[in-house]
């Protein structure tokens, strides 16, 4: 299944980006409504860009109201990307959520501003969710995290449906001339290809760690890049910055999985889950959805 | 609807002054609204540059570009034969259903004029291109003018802003100090805005300013967005009664972290 | 003052390049010798590399006895890199080399294997070390981490005289061909241009939270790329995966560095330190050596 | 003292079956002894390639490349004119004062061989090239043969070592299989070893290979390792008494984390 990574595409400006995707995930959903952080909130790198969008989002209550039903009007099979600065506010959210219908699964956004990223931290914030929805759950993790792998095996425990692997890491550029900081918030995410052997890595650590099924995502580019992310432990596959420069990337990298998938006599995307590692894993995710 | 995305050839790289006029076939690539912009590949870098159109040749797109840093430069480098990936046209164009256009335009701003000028005079039937004043800081840069027959031209220290008659339905590019000056000096103006892009369809919020006390994105609401007011001091319907003002912390909501 | 990075320069074998540099670091020295992770332990990866040395070396004792005193020969102001498995291992080390009037510093490689990186672990180790030895101590710290500003203000808490950022972060790149990992651990650690980003967060955020002086690394190709670690907040440049393709990149970087710092109306690097933050900084780093 | 890294220029591109043989002008780089190899700069890429020198023209080296993976494609792509830094002589080549050479070849083994014939004519006067012997996979690998004239040639699936006399002193390079059975087959043998190199000299410790026990780095005892034993059935002095074996793992000390 190829998805967008959240934050990284609106589906009401750009619904037929969105429709070439197998499943849409919104843009993180808090529960106040934030206007984001100031400009310059992008910047480019080397093979990467630095965001500090900051979580621009209508708030859980308008986002029910307005959002949801326009989103569904699509016909989008839609995740929702939950944030908070509290369990008790992803808590909230979820259960707001978990009446809908329209919405199939939440991805909790546990790579959030001012949330701590310790392993209970996140696994607290599954568990509270864990109670709120019987919707499936997957958590997303920031690969600034020295045990990725034991987060993983923490979520997990407390109730995760999968994993979203990965959120970007902290990264500053420098304005040639001026020698500031070029985002008004001086650090920003760094996403793109610089990410991909990070994300490479969390993917192929929580397979060995963890039986939840993942979508990886990091710098994805090319059918072949997915197909790494697959390889390493993926079940699924997200699109972030790669929709920037190039809005048909959905049904490009879809054309060329499939093209990469049968030039290594595979089937489908499943089949290549996990066959980067030596042996063969004792076991399979769960198909989810 | 998204719009097309193509690979296009490169057909002409010419020196205008210290910019490169870049041309294009056009392939299945609409023009668009003058004002409208396209997202050009940068050859080498990750993301896209929004540049305007600037002319609109038969079969062709051209492109004047400033090379003011790694993504305007690779973009310069492309010569005849080279292909790149043009999205485009997006967001939203001048309004020309107005009586008495004016043309300003400020440094690199002069980009959107020809087009607009051509246009403009195609409506007009035979009463001639709109007039046109333009600024610029050198009298290198002010070699662009000659993509803008006929207009009047100042180099600093005189300001653009000096030339601009009153009430004149004027639709404006450049520097963002520019525009401010003649958001100022000019109600109703149509000002064509810049703003970091990463997509130019809406879907990264990297561009977003603040539009009527709210947080909007630039590149679905502009570039142009018409200032408070009009010519004749009558409010102008349906237009934001407050501008931008793209980059300025000031008017941003309070700071938080990361994405 | 421009260094070289732990384990990207062997003094022995390639003198002449240690000698272009003001300080000499030694290759992580660990209690007991280590050969290293079989092979292979090198790949590339876009704009960056992966490693998995696994701290080959002779073992504090070897060390002692064999290397140091023809490092010292060679008449390099000389820092040794600290490894370990735990606080004890780390302070036992530094109390050897604490009697050794070659050894200017310290430094604690802090981002080693099986140790945990949590910041009252660092911290723990920090102080171990700071009880064995009178010789300056410089924290090296790992971008794999949520906070890592939290993490320096507890090694300076806990004594350490100077921070060094940051150590490779891990990744994975797979075998085009197998799609096998590329190297025998699999997951690596990546350094070079792909680190820049993160390297400059880690020092800006650093730079804010702790007094501490700062070494910058990571992905220093130019000049141009000292100046930034600088402005971000770094005191002192350390120069590594550059050195693999151009041993002569510590002449290089020194004469662009200076060449940027006229630019800027700059006289020397200690100018330069800090001036990416808006406001002057509230204070500034002891120069320590 | 590590050895000189200079600015080169391209001043040759040629194809030879599938391999390129690209020259540069030599400036105040030496060759050094056959089987030594340099560090070339591949454009664009982070670390630097391992190759060995094949042919010392007069003002000139040569490197013969086979284009497996985006380094050496990047270094084939040079065209006269271009420049890249090359870093080198490194390593140990092969020792020349043996009585009987016959110069063994694999594939792209076949890299360092034509200059290692032509210092060994030079250095036995008049009596000619020493012989040698090539294996190659397809027909149009063996087409590099034409660089080392006389040499014997077979193709899979005759291998190599079935052309191989005995008590000759064997100089050999090739993939790793043919190595390990040159080294079964002649005692004494000189092998030139590949191992993933970042540096060449030292600092990266990325080639390190077990050698008599211990883990040791390439680059600085090899790439040439002398087999245990010698043709006559006595143990070369001074010599390794036991193989590498680049890339076994089964050799190596047990695995432990990251660097
Ligand atoms: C809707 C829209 C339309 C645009 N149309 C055009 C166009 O038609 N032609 C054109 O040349 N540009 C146009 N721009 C601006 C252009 O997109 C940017 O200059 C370009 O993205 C910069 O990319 P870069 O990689 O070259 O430089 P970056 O490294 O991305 O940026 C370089 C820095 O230079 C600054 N800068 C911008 N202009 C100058 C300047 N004149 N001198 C010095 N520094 C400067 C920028 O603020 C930026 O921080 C347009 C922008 C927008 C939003
Ligand atoms: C001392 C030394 C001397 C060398 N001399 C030469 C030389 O003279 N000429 C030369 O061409 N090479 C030579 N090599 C090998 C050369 O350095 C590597 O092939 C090169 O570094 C690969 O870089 P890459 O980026 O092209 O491929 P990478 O992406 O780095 O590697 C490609 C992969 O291909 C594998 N591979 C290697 N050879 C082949 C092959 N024939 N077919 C398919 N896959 C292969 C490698 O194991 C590697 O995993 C030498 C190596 C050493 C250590
Ligand atoms: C502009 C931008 C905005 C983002 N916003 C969010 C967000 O709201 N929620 C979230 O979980 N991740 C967000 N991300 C992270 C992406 O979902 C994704 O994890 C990351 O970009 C890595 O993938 P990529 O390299 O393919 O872009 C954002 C990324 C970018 C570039
Ligand atoms: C091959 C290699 C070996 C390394 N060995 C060590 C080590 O022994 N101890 C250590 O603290 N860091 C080690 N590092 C990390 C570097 O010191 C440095 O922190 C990192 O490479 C980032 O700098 P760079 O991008 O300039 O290489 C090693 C890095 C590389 C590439
Ligand atoms: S440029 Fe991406 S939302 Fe406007
Ligand atoms: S190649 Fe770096 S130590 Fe041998």
């Amino acid at each position: 299944m190829i998805l967008n990574a959240s934050g990284c595409l609106d589906a009401l400006t750009a619904p037929d980006v969105a429709q070439q995707l197998d499943c849409f995930v919104t843009k993180t959903v808090t529960p106040l409504p934030r206007g984001g952080n100031p400009p310059i909130r992008i910047a480019e790198t080397a093979v990467g860009m630095l965001n500090s969008i900051g979580l621009a989002n209508p708030g859980i209550d308008r986002f029910l109201v307005a959002n949801l039903p326009e989103l569904a009007a699509l016909g989008l099979r839609l995740w929702v990307s939950v944030g908070g600065f509290s369990a008790e506010e992803y808590a909230r959210s979820c259960a707001l959520l978990d009446g809908r219908p329209e919405v199939e699964a939440l991805e909790l956004n546990l790579s959030c501003p001012n949330v701590e990223e310790a392993a209970e931290s996140a696994a607290q914030i599954v568990a509270a969710c864990r109670a709120a929805t019987t919707k499936p759950i997957w958590a997303k993790l920031s690969p600034a995290n020295w045990d990725i792998a034991a987060s993983a095996r923490a979520v997990e425990a407390a109730g995760a449906d999968g994993l979203s692997l990965v959120n970007t890491i902290r990264g500053l550029a420098l304005d040639p001339r001026t020698n500031r900081p070029k985002l008004h918030t001086a650090t920003g995410g760094l996403s793109g290809p610089a990410l991909k052997p990070i994300a490479l890595a969390a993917v192929f650590q929580c397979r060995r760690a963890s039986a939840l099924p993942i979508v990886g995502m990091g710098g994805v580019w090319s059918g072949r890049d997915a197909f790494e992310l697959l390889a390493a432990g993926a079940t699924h596959v997200a699109l972030g910055t790669v929709l920037f420069g190039d809005p048909g990337a959905p049904t490009r990298v879809a054309a060329e999985l499939r093209a990469e998938l049968a030039r290594f006599g595979l089937e489908c995307p499943r089949d290549a889950s996990g066959i980067a590692h030596d042996h063969a894993l004792s076991f399979q995710p769960p198909l989810l959805l | 609807m998204t719009p097309r995305r193509e690979l296009l050839r490169v057909t002409g790289n010419e020196r205008v002054g210290p910019y490169t006029l870049l041309r294009t076939a056009r392939g299945g690539v609409e023009p668009g609204r003058p004002g409208q912009f396209f997202m050009l590949e940068a050859p080498g870098r990750v993301l896209p540059r929004p540049m305007s159109l600037c002319l609109a040749p038969t079969g062709e797109l051209a492109f004047l570009i400033d090379p003011v840093g790694p993504g305007t430069q690779a973009i310069c480098a492309l010569q005849p034969g080279d292909e790149l990936h043009v999205l485009g046209p997006l967001g939203n164009g001048f309004r020309l259903d107005v009586p008495r256009p004016l043309l300003v335009g400020g440094g690199i701003g002069i980009a959107p004029l020809p087009y607009t000028a051509q246009v403009l005079a195609a409506r007009a039937g035979g009463r001639g291109v709109p007039p046109a004043v333009l600024g610029f800081r050198t009298a290198l840069h002010a070699e662009a003018a000659v993509l803008l027959p006929g207009a009047e031209v100042c180099i600093e220290p005189t300001y653009v802003t000096a030339l601009i008659p009153a009430a004149m339905d004027v639709l404006a590019c450049g520097p963002e100090p520019m525009l401010e000056a003649v958001r100022a000096q000019c109600p109703g103006s149509q000002l064509a805005w810049e703003a970091p892009m990463a997509c130019g369809y809406g879907a990264c919020y990297g561009c977003a300013i603040e539009i009527d006390g709210e947080i909007k994105r630039l590149c679905i609401e502009g570039p142009v967005l018409t200032a408070p007011g009009s010519p004749d001091g009558a409010t102008a319907p349906g237009s934001p009664d407050r501008a931008p003002a793209p980059g300025s912390p000031d008017r941003a909501p309070a700071p938080a972290e990361a994405a």
